[in-house]
C-alpha cells in the first residue's frame, strides 16, 4: 500500500503520545512515593527511554517484528533496522521507520511501568541491566501476539496490549516485588507519596498519552481509531468512577490518588479491546476494572503483604488479564470478525484469551524471575539498610531532588 | 529578661502576633513545627488504607520580653490562642541572660 | 462525505489537545490556590474529566446534537451513542464517535473551568451533584448555537465557543462565587498561590491544549485550522501583552500570573471568532481582553467584592461576551459570509451576536443560581469553618497534597 | 501545490509540539536554578513567546521568508502577514498560515533557550528589550538558511536548525554570559537546582517537543518526517547515554540532571541532519555530542570559569556546531542529494557546513554583543547586588513562587 | 522543669517518640533542623561537578519535663538516638521557669 | 555553658558559620524561621493587588559554648552578622544546665 499522509500524521502523533507517557508514569510514580527517592525514579524512568531505544534499535525490533521463526521469535532480517526506511511498512500506509518508532515507545512504556513495583529499594546498576534484559524478554509477548507468532495464530487478538505491555509489566512487577522485599518501614505511616500535584501531573499525562497509545495502534486515522480513542477515555472514566465509589463508601471521603488509579486500571482493561468493543462495553469493562483494582490491592498487599510499592500489578496486571478476557466476552465484531461471547461468537474467543494471558504471564513471570534471581545473587539488586534509609537520590546518584 | 516560647495552633498565629504588636512587642521569631501530645491526629487515606498522622502541624512563637512583661505576655497568648479544643499547645518561659542587636551591638534590655 | 484521513488525524489530537485543557486548569489553579486544597481543586477538575464522560456518552451528546426539538433541545437518538459509530458525522469528513468525542471534551473543559471560582470552600458533594446537572445544563448553549437550535437559525455564529464554553463557565462561575460567600480570610494576605511553577505549567498547557480547542474546531486540516490556531496563538500573546504592561505601570513590577491570565483572556475572546477574523484583528482583540480582564478583576474583587477566587468571570467571562461581540466587528468574510462592522458588514451580526450572548447568559445564569439554589437550602454547599480552615484536602478527601 | 489535509494535519500538531519546547525550556531552567530565581525564569520565556510573537508576525517573519533581497535578507512583501492566508505556502502542501505559525515557534524557541545562560542576574526590563532585537538578529540565519539566502545558494543545509537555532541560541548564551558576568556565589555549593521534578518535566516536554521540531520540519507527513522522529529519539537516547557513562565512570554515581542534559545536545546535535542521515548515523551523533557537551562544561564553567548558568553554550552551541558538521560526514543522499564523507560524497558538504556554522557564529556573537553591550552601558543589564540576593522574584517582579 | 532538647538523626525520630512516650511523655515537639559539627557532610554532584553538603538535616526534639524526670528522659533519648557513628547529636538541659496549658490556662507542673 | 542563639539574615550564615568554626565552634544547629520586627515587609502583588508580607525568612543559629566562649562567640556573631540595616536580627544568650553527646554518652563541657 502507498503512504497515506493523514494516517502517517496521526501515527506520528501517536509515537509521541505513547512517548509522553514515560513521564506519566515518571510523574506519577515520583509525585507517590517519598521525597528522597525521586531522583531515582525518574532516572529509572528515563532509562526506559533511552537504554531500550538504543537496545530496540539494534536487535529487540527484529526479534519482534522480523520474519517469523517458527512462531518464537522474529528472524535477524531488521537488525540494526537494516531494510526499514520511509516506505509503507507491509500491510499498512505508514513508513516502516514509523511503524518501528511506535512499537519502540511500547516497549519503553512496558518496562517502565515495572519502575513502580520496585520503586525506593532497588540499585540503579541492577535496574540497568534489568532494562537490558527485559528488552529480550518483551520481544516474546510481542512476536507472539503482534508479530505473527503462534499465539496470534491461535487467534488470540490484542489491541492495544492489555496482554503484550500490562500482563508483561504487571507479572514482572510482582515477581520483582517479591524478589525485592518489602521496603523498610512497610505497612507503617510514612510511605505517602511527598507531591500529589505532581502525581497527577502524571496521572493526567498518562490518560493523554493513552489516547496515542489505544488510538494509534489502529496504525490509521480512521474510524477505529475513534473507538479506540472514545473507548480509552470512557474506560478511564468508569474505572476512575469505580475506585472513587469505593473509597467514599469505605473511608466515607473520596481519594483523588486512587480516582487516579483507578481511571489507569480502566485504561490497561480496554486497552486488549479498544478497537474491537463498543464505548458502553468500555464502560463497563472499566466500572470492573476499577472495581478489581481495589480488590486486588487488599489482597496483594493487606493480605498476602507484598510491597509492590505503587501497586503496579493490581493496576496494570490484573486489569490486563480482564481486558483480554473482556475481548472475549465484549467484541462485537465491528474489527476483524472478532466475536465475542455477547454478540454471539461462542466461547472459543474467550478461551482462547484465557490461554494467551496465562502463557504471557508464565513465560514473563519465568524469565523475570531469572535475571532477578541471578541479580540477587550477585548481591546487586538492594542497597544497604543506610543507603535504602537516606534515599537512594542521594545513595545512588548523589542528587538531591529538592534544595 | 525572659523568653516566652508559645506553641500554638497554626490559624491562631495571626491573631497572637496582633495582640503582642498590641502590649509592645513586635519582635517575635516564628517557627514551623510538628507536636504530639494528648490531641489526636488527623485521620488519613493512602491507597485504599486508612492511617493517622500523629505529628500535627503547629506554630512556635519566641518572644523575649522584659521580666516584668512576663505575665502579660503569656496572657496576651494564652488567651488569643485558645480555641478550648485539645491541642490548643503550651507556654514555657525561660530565662535569659543576655540579648544583643545585631545592628547596633546594643546589649541588655536596650535590645530587646 | 466519506472519512478523510487527514481531517480525522487532525480532529485526533486536538481532542487529545481540548483534554489536555483539563490537566492545565486544574494546575493552573491548583498552584494559585493554597497548598490546603490542592488534592480538592485537583479532584474536581478530574470529578469533570470522568463524571462528564460517563453522563455525556449517556445522555449529554444527543441533548445537543441530537435531531432538533423545536430549536431547544436535541432529540434522544443518540442516546447511550447509538448510531454514532466510525462512520462519517454528517456534513464532516471525520467519524461520528470522534465528533462525539470532541464535543465532550468541550463539555468537561467548561465545568472544568468553574472550580476556579469555588475553590477552597464548596463541599465535594456539592461539586459533584453540580457536575451531574451542568451536563444538561450546558445542552442548552450548545445546542442553539451548535446544534442547529434557535440561535444558531437567528445567525448567532461562535467559533469554537466564546459564548458557548466561555459565556457559560464565566456566568456559572460569578453566581456560584456568589452563592457560596467569600473565603475566611478573604481580601487579607494570605490567600496567595502556593507554586507558581504549578500554576505556570498549567497556563503553558491552556495554551498549547487551545490550538487543539480552537484549530480543532474546523474540524478538518486545512486554512481555517491554520488560521484559527495563529489567531489563538496571537491572542494569547496580545492578551498577555496587555496584562504585563498594566501590572508593570501600575506596580512598577510586571507579573508573571496576571501575563498567564491575560494569555487565556485573550484567548477566551478569540475562540469565538478564531476562524472569521485575520491574525491582525486577533491581536487586536487579545489586547481589549486583557485590559477588560484587568479591569474586571478590579471591579469584581475590589469594588463589589465577591470572592470569584481565580477570576473565572474576568479572564473568562468577560472576554467571551468581548470575543461573541467581536465577530460581529471584525469578521472580514473569509469564513462562510460571516461579515462584521469594519469589513462592511453593517451592525446585523454584531446585533445577533450581543442577543446570543445575553440569551447564554441570561440561561446560564439562572440555572445555575436554581441548581446552587437548592444545594445551598440542603445545607451541603459549603463546609463547615474548622474544615475550612483545615482545608478541603483534609476535610474532604483525607488526602494532603504535600508530605 | 494543493493543500494535503495529512500534511497540514502534522504540521498543525508540529507547531503546537514546538510550542510546548517553550514550556519545556522554563522548565527545565526554573527547576536547576533556585527557587528565589523561578518567577524570573518562568517569566522570560513566557516574554520569549509572546514577545516574539507579536514582533514576528508584524516583521520578523517577512525578513527571514519575503522575497529574497541579495542573500541577506527577506523583504517587506509579508510585512503584517499580509499576503500570508489560509492557501498552500509555494512549494509545500500546507497553508501560508501554517508555514509562518511553524517558523515563528522556532524563533520563539531559540531566544527562549538563551534564558539559561542569563539566569539569575538579568534586569527583566534588559531582557525585554534583548527579546525584542533578537528577532531581527534571528531574522538573518534564518534567511541565509532557510529563506534562500547566500549560505543556502552556497549549499549550506540544515534541516531543522543545529545552525539557526542551536549555534544561533549557543553563541548568543556565551556573549551573554560574558556581558553579565558571574553570579554572586559563582563556583561554590549554593547554586543547585532547587526542584529536579520539574526540571525533569522540562527535559521529557523538550524530548518530546523536538518529535515536532525535526519531524515537522519535513513539512510533511512521509517518510522524511519519519526518518527525523527516528532519528531525534535516537541522538536523545544516546546522548544521555554518553553523559551519563561520564558520570557513572567519574564519580562513581549516574547523574540524572546530565542525562538530561545529554539527552538534549544529543537532540541539538542531529536537527541539523535529521532527515539527511540514518538513525544509526543519529546514535553516532548523539553519542559524540554528549561527549562533546560533558567536555565542554569543564571547558567553560571549570577552565575558563564562564558563568553560563545553565550551560546553553555547551548543551546547544558545541553539539549545534558538531550536528552541522556531521551533516557533511553522514549525509547519505537519501534527502535531497546531500551526501557526505562517509557516503563518499567527498569534503565539498563538510567544508560548506563549516563555513555556514562559521559565519552564523560571528554574526549572532557581534549582533549579541552590540545589544548586550549598549544596555550595559545604560546600566539596566544586571541587578544590584541586594535584589540578586533576595532573587530576581521578588525583585523585579514582585512575585514568590512558593508561598 | 526542665526542657530537654536533643538535635537526632531524622531516621531515629520514630524510636526515640516511642521511648519518651513509654516514661510518659507523651507531649513532644519536632522541629526539621540542620546540623554541622565532626559529621562529614554528604557528597553531591551538580552538572558535573562534584561538591559537598556542609548542613546535615537532623531533627531538634523538645520536651519540657518534670526536674526529676530529667535524668531518665535523657538516657531515654540517647539510648534510642544512638548509632555509633559521627553525627548521633547532642541532648542540652535548659531551665524551665514556667509552663502554661493554653486550653486551660493551668500553670507550672500541672501544664506539662 | 551557654546557648547563644542568633536570628539573622539567611545571606549571612554562610560568614557566621565561618567566624564560629574559626573561633573552635563548628557545632551548630540551623533552623529556618520567619522572623517580625521593626524591619518592614516585602511588597508583593498578587493577581493586582499589592500587599505586604509581614513575616520576613530568617535563619536561627544555635550553639552552645563554654561560659568563657560566650563574649567572644556573640561577638563573633554580631560582627559576621551585621549589615547595618533594620532587619539584622538579635542574640540571646540563654543558661545551659547540662549537655550529653548522644553517641558516646558524654556529658557537661566534654559534650560541647
Ligand atoms: N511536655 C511538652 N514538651 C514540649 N512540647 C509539648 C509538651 N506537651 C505538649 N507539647 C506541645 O503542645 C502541643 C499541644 O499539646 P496537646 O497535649 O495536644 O494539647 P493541650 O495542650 O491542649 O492539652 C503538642 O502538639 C506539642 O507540640
Ligand atoms: N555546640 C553545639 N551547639 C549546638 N548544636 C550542636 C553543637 N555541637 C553539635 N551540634 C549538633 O549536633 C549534630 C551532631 O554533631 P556531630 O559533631 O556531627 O556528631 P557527634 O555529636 O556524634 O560528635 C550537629 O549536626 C549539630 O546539629
Ligand atoms: N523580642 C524579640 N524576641 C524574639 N525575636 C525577636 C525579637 N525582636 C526581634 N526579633 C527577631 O529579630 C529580627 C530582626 O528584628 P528587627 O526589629 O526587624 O531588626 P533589628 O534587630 O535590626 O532592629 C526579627 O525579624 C525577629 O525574628
Amino acid at each position: 500500500m502507498p503512504i497515506n499522509a493523514g494516517d502517517t500524521a496521526w501515527v506520528l502523533v501517536a509515537t509521541g503520545l505513547v512517548f509522553l507517557m514515560l513521564p506519566g508514569v515518571a510523574f506519577l510514580e515520583a509525585g507517590f512515593l517519598r521525597a528522597k527517592n525521586v531522583v531515582s525514579t525518574m532516572m529509572q524512568v528515563f532509562t526506559a527511554a533511552f537504554l531500550v531505544s538504543i537496545i530496540y534499535i539494534i536487535i529487540g525490533f527484529t526479534l519482534s517484528f522480523g520474519p517469523d521463526q517458527g512462531g518464537i521469535l522474529g528472524g535477524l532480517s531488521f537488525l540494526g533496522l537494516r531494510d526499514v526506511d520511509g516506505n509503507a511498512w507491509a500491510g499498512t500506509t505508514i513508513p516502516g521507520l514509523l511503524y518501528f518508532a511506535f512499537q519502540l515507545m511500547f516497549a519503553a512504556v512496558t518496562v517502565a511501568l515495572v519502575t513502580g513495583a520496585i520503586a525506593e529499594r532497588m540499585r540503579y546498576l541492577s535496574f540497568f541491566i534489568f532494562v537490558a534484559v527485559f528488552v529480550f524478554i518483551y520481544a516474546f509477548p510481542a512476536h507472539w501476539v503482534w508479530g505473527g507468532g503462534w499465539l496470534a495464530r491461535l487467534g488470540v487478538v490484542d489491541f492495544a496490549g492489555s496482554i503484550v505491555v500490562h500482563i508483561t509489566a504487571g507479572v514482572a512487577s510482582i515477581v520483582a516485588a517479591l524478589m525485592l522485599g518489602r521496603r523498610i518501614g512497610f505497612g507503617q505511616p510514612g510511605l505517602e507519596g511527598h507531591n500529589l500535584s505532581l502525581g497527577a501531573l502524571g496521572g493526567f499525562l498518562l490518560w493523554f498519552g493513552w489516547f496515542g497509545f489505544n488510538g494509534g495502534s489502529a496504525l490509521a486515522a480512521n474510524g477505529v481509531a475513534a473507538t479506540a480513542l472514545v473507548n480509552t477515555n470512557m474506560a478511564a472514566a468508569s474505572g476512575a468512577f469505580a475506585a472513587i465509589m469505593m473509597t467514599w463508601s469505605r473511608f466515607g471521603k473520596p481519594s483523588l490518588v486512587m480516582g487516579i488509579n483507578g481511571s489507569l486500571a480502566g485504561m490497561a482493561a480496554v486497552t486488549g479491546g479498544a478497537g474491537y468493543v463498543s464505548p458502553i462495553s468500555a464502560l463497563v469493562i472499566g466500572v470492573v476494572a476499577g472495581l478489581l483494582m481495589v480488590l486486588g490491592m487488599r489482597l496483594v498487599k493487606g493480605k498476602l503483604g507484598v510491597d509492590d510499592a505503587l501497586d503496579v500489578s493490581c493496576i496494570h496486571g490484573i486489569p490486563g488479564i480482564w481486558g483480554a478476557l473482556a475481548v472475549g466476552l465484549f467484541a462485537d465484531g465491528r474489527l476483524g470478525n472478532v466475536t465475542g461471547l455477547f454478540a454471539g461468537g461462542g466461547l472459543r474467543q474467550l478461551a482462547v484469551q484465557g490461554v494467551g494471558s496465562l502463557v504471557v504471564l508464565a513465560l514473563v513471570g519465568g524469565l523475570s524471575f531469572a535475571v532477578l534471581f541471578a541479580l540477587k545473587r550477585a548481591g546487586v539488586l538492594r542497597p544497604n539498610t543506610a543507603d535504602e534509609l537516606v534515599g537512594l537520590d542521594i545513595a545512588d546518584h548523589r542528587e538531591k531532588a529538592y534544595a | 529578661m525572659k523568653k516566652i516560647e508559645a506553641i500554638i495552633r497554626p490559624d491562631k498565629l495571626a491573631r497572637v502576633k496582633a495582640a503582642l504588636e498590641e502590649i509592645g512587642y513586635p519582635g517575635i521569631t516564628i517557627t514551623d513545627v510538628k507536636g504530639h501530645g494528648k490531641q489526636r491526629g488527623i485521620l488519613q487515606q493512602w491507597r485504599g488504607q486508612a492511617y493517622r498522622i500523629d505529628f500535627l502541624n503547629k506554630v512556635k512563637i519566641e518572644v523575649v520580653v522584659l521580666d516584668e512583661d512576663e505575665d502579660k505576655t503569656v496572657t496576651a497568648i494564652v488567651r488569643n490562642a485558645r480555641s478550648g479544643e485539645i491541642g490548643d499547645g503550651k507556654v514555657f518561659v525561660y530565662p535569659v541572660e543576655n540579648a544583643v542587636r545585631v545592628r547596633t551591638g546594643e546589649a541588655g534590655v536596650n535590645a530587646i
